[in-house]
């Protein structure tokens, strides 16, 4: 109990906790939760962007997609590799991704069915992600904190390069070009709003974490943060996105936006969203058929060792 | 050109075949590791491409080259159009098999090595400098898949059989690793770095407790435009976009 | 025109699916009945896509509307893009599995046998005359597909697995079946053919010895033109050669 | 010894011979290895052609197609039946193509490159077919004879539906079609003179054939016969092919044409042509991935007939 106190203390104080330190079980757990959580959501979103890269239009934006879709495998390792400092393992995790009881970001849940997709993926669902994430860099799980600085830098770099893709499809494409940059834009602004999870009135869980430094920031003062951002981006893309209540709102300075539809949110969630089958099937599929190589690795490198303790 | 192109096209097809795999990789590691090498190979694809355009002189850029071409005038060899999985023989679909992209990577990789190596003292100097920028990339490339073939062929009964079988479908489509002619001084014919390519996988061969199959009288011709019918399949997919939105800005 | 569109683009994308079997189905007989059913079905779009084209009024042919409409375009419902396996679900590729397609021809024949029975009565007659002439081929469809979904079912332990196994992969798809609203006198709302739909198909469940899977809350919405990943590859396949020639005249 | 001279003298005497008939053996084996030959052709020769299926440029071409590859597939099971009349089972001649002991053209070791290939294939390959069993319709053996007959009018039709198909091209078509044609017609030619069989003087078992009234007519002279009809439909569509020594012998009243590769032609023949692992390997797999669905409709149809005997 003492223990209990001098960690609350620590936390008061603006400490950070690193994976050596003692801190109580449900701290850890909330933080293996949501780093895992975080994990996966990096793995499985390599799907829907790597659905693109057999079809990106030219060799520059192809290297882009790929080297995108190679950082987010590199975050998720990054990720795996700090929850397992809190004392669980890779394979835990992902026999809990596989086996449905872990959960990723919904937004993956979403296709990506044209290539205007990828740059709108770029800016907003990587937008959203950054706006997240930053309070993140604060943490006050210090491994999770170092991770998040390094992930939130690449991934603004990737929003500008999505952003940038589609302000070139905006200013210099063809007609059918603006109109799937358009049409992308409408079928992910929503999914993207979600992105901050539940209204502040619905969300249990966050009133502990805040207490505790792993939350910083409300999720409706982020999607509000998010929106106040995005909007004028829109506006020089020359975009508009599907809400016919947004307006500005001078007393606040800030954008009134219509209302979110939650039964969408709770299906996707839910796992009854568009592709939350074949997301998860890849991610079972691939294991599954790769299981055959792993064991040759364990395999070989046993036998190495034994030639190396017989040399 | 057409050398330039063979080489070119080799790279770029290979990576089109790597880039299937992107998030269906055995362990997160080859994830990375596998796009990383079309990474590699793509931008290898693209200085290749630029410099092919402009020994032609038509003002074809990169991306009219990758993707505006009629499949009888790409040059890569068949070997690299090849699905990764010989489980959907005739229709360019069908699985992910890590065995056969394993030792493709390998053997693509040696073979690259050692051109590059040579086209170090082509007398094209813009080719030379390709070839010293590349060379440092599938070093890597050639290192990263021995291990995997050593790794993989010795390591259980299971693994060593599927390692087997994907040897025996790709072994024939080899020989045309060997069949383009050089152009004077500016690279060599492919069949200069035939003996020193066969020592090489011998040695990996033998490190990986792997027995080469029978040799092969097939003579696949990629390299002159004659395609398996694996290519269409696979350009109807990578020429989409370009192909479905003329005159787009991407 | 949505209307039709929807109707047509469902027999094309079908019959899309069924022709990738050909040369591979599990006896010849099957070859034949596969072929014969896209054949037919292939049939239905034409007239269907000519039908629309005409209610568009714009001059667009069969052709132009089956091959150089966007993705968004096209007004199929989901579970007939999917592919043909479960097996590689995300990149449209991968393997047949006869279970699979077995069952999906059967609802979807059954759906379409109702469809068109109350298209006799249509206010448009070129629609009731499509109708007229389509049912019969579609009746000979679910009958065939019925037969072989009991036979599958009620057969091998195996086969009931496998059966099973690709009827829960399709179920959550099967609710966009009743999911596009009609036009007075024109078409009926698809609902209205869903309780027959349910009725035959529990029935047929049940002669073939299958369970039925809990229903799904999934609502695919490829009749608004909102596809699954798995459309994108198909239409790159089967758009290849109108896109990669324009102007061309076949 | 007496039933081997009646069968002789039926034979000189231009009888046909019924599946019930008395047959000499060497007779009998013959024509199994030949018929069903001729149906695993028809069967393999499926896979080149339904591998443009999925990408015809026209719902009417794709229609077509389709037909086209259903009536192949109706000849490959007419073929098997007659084949079984001489006491052969499918499985049997099945197992014998998937072991790679039994033959089938090695015109379909050849790949479909361009779509083009489609019409060449009708029209030069189909064509030779003809060529080759219009003979056939008068083979001593009369099941055979009767199969083709039906299979010769089908094949009729195919052939001059890939010729009108490549008039199109080369008539109304655009430049990059017209190459199409041409590169295509290049690819087939030699391919399609080889489908008669090695020369007359490389064919040992042409002579036996010959006396049994199986075949009609040697290898040479249908080769010859084939190119004499052939020229003249090629210089209509506006196409050459691919041989500098080709001319018109005005003595012969015939083509002089170019000396065959004849190592090429056994080189395929030998299973190292560009497909023959792929044709193989497809069919296997279609046999193999199947087994299930065979044993399935097997068990069930076991199931209704010991219902309806216990009914």
């Amino acid at each position: 109990l003492a223990r209990e106190e001098a960690f609350e203390a620590r936390i008061d104080a603006g400490d950070f906790i690193e994976a050596k330190d003692w801190m109580p079980e449900h701290y850890r757990k909330t933080l293996v939760r949501q780093i895992s959580q975080h994990a996966h959501s990096e793995i499985v979103g390599m799907l829907p962007e790597g659905n693109w890269i057999t079809r990106a239009p030219t060799l520059k934006r192809k290297a882009i997609l790929l080297a995108k879709v190679q950082d987010e495998g590199g975050h998720g390792l990054y990720l795996y590799a700090a929850a397992e400092t809190l004392g669980t393992s890779r394979d835990e995790m992902t026999e809990a991704l596989l086996s449905g009881k872990a959960k990723y970001s919904s937004i993956f849940n979403y296709p990506t069915l044209t290539w205007a997709d990828i740059g709108v993926i770029g800016w907003l669902v990587d937008g959203a992600a950054i706006m997240n994430q930053v309070p993140l860099c604060r943490c006050s799980f210090a491994p999770y904190a170092r991770a998040m600085i390094r992930v939130c830098r690449e991934e603004s770099f990737h929003q500008r390069q999505g952003y940038e893709s589609l302000l070139v499809m905006m200013q210099k494409g063809t007609p059918e070009q603006k109109a799937m940059v358009q049409d992308a834009v409408n079928r992910w602004w929503w999914p993207a709003l979600m992105m901050f999870g539940p209204a502040d009135k619905d969300s249990p869980n966050s009133e502990q974490s805040m207490r505790w430094g792993i939350k910083r920031v409300s999720n409706d003062t982020l999607r509000q943060k998010f929106v106040d951002a995005t909007i004028p981006q829109a506006e020089i893309l020359g975009v508009t996105v599907p809400d016919p209540e947004l307006k500005w709102n001078a007393e606040r300075e800030s954008y009134d936006f219509g209302p979110i539809d939650w039964s969408e949110f709770w299906r996707v969630v839910g796992g009854e969203g568009p592709c939350n089958r074949e997301r998860l099937a890849a991610r079972q599929k691939a294991w599954n058929d790769g299981a055959w190589v792993r064991e040759a690795a364990m395999a070989h490198s046993r036998k190495q060792a034994t030639k190396a303790q017989a040399a | 050109m057409t050398y330039v192109l063979q080489l070119a096209d080799t790279c770029l097809i290979h990576a089109q075949r790597l880039g299937e795999w992107c998030g269906h990789a055995p362990v997160i590691e080859e994830d990375l590791a596998l796009t990383n090498m079309a990474l590699d190979l793509i931008g290898q694809a693209r200085a290749l491409l630029t410099h092919a355009g402009a020994l032609e002189g038509a003002g074809r850029d990169e991306d009219q080259l990758a993707f505006l071409r009629e499949e009888r005038d790409y040059r890569n060899v068949v070997l690299v159009e090849l699905p990764n999985s010989a489980a959907s023989p005739s229709d360019g679909s069908g699985g992910r098999d890590f065995a056969l992209t394993t030792l493709r990577n390998a053997a693509v990789a040696i073979w690259l090595e050692l051109l590059y190596e040579k086209l170090l003292d082509s007398t094209d100097p813009e080719l030379a400098a390709i070839a010293a920028k590349a060379l440092k990339e599938v070093r890597y490339h050639r290192q990263h898949a021995s291990d995997w073939v050593v790794r993989l062929g010795d390591g259980t009964a299971e693994s060593q059989a599927r390692m087997q079988a994907a040897l025996a479908v790709l072994w024939p489509y080899v020989n045309e690793l060997f069949a383009a002619p050089g152009v004077d001084g500016v690279g060599p014919a492919w069949k200069d770095v035939e003996a020193e390519w066969r020592a090489r996988w011998g040695t990996l061969m033998q490190e990986a407790t792997l027995s080469l199959p029978r040799d092969s009288a097939l003579r696949t011709q990629g390299h002159l435009g004659v395609h398996s019918e694996h290519m269409g399949h696979l350009l109807a997919t990578m020429q989409y976009l370009q192909r479905a939105y003329p005159g787009g800005v991407w």
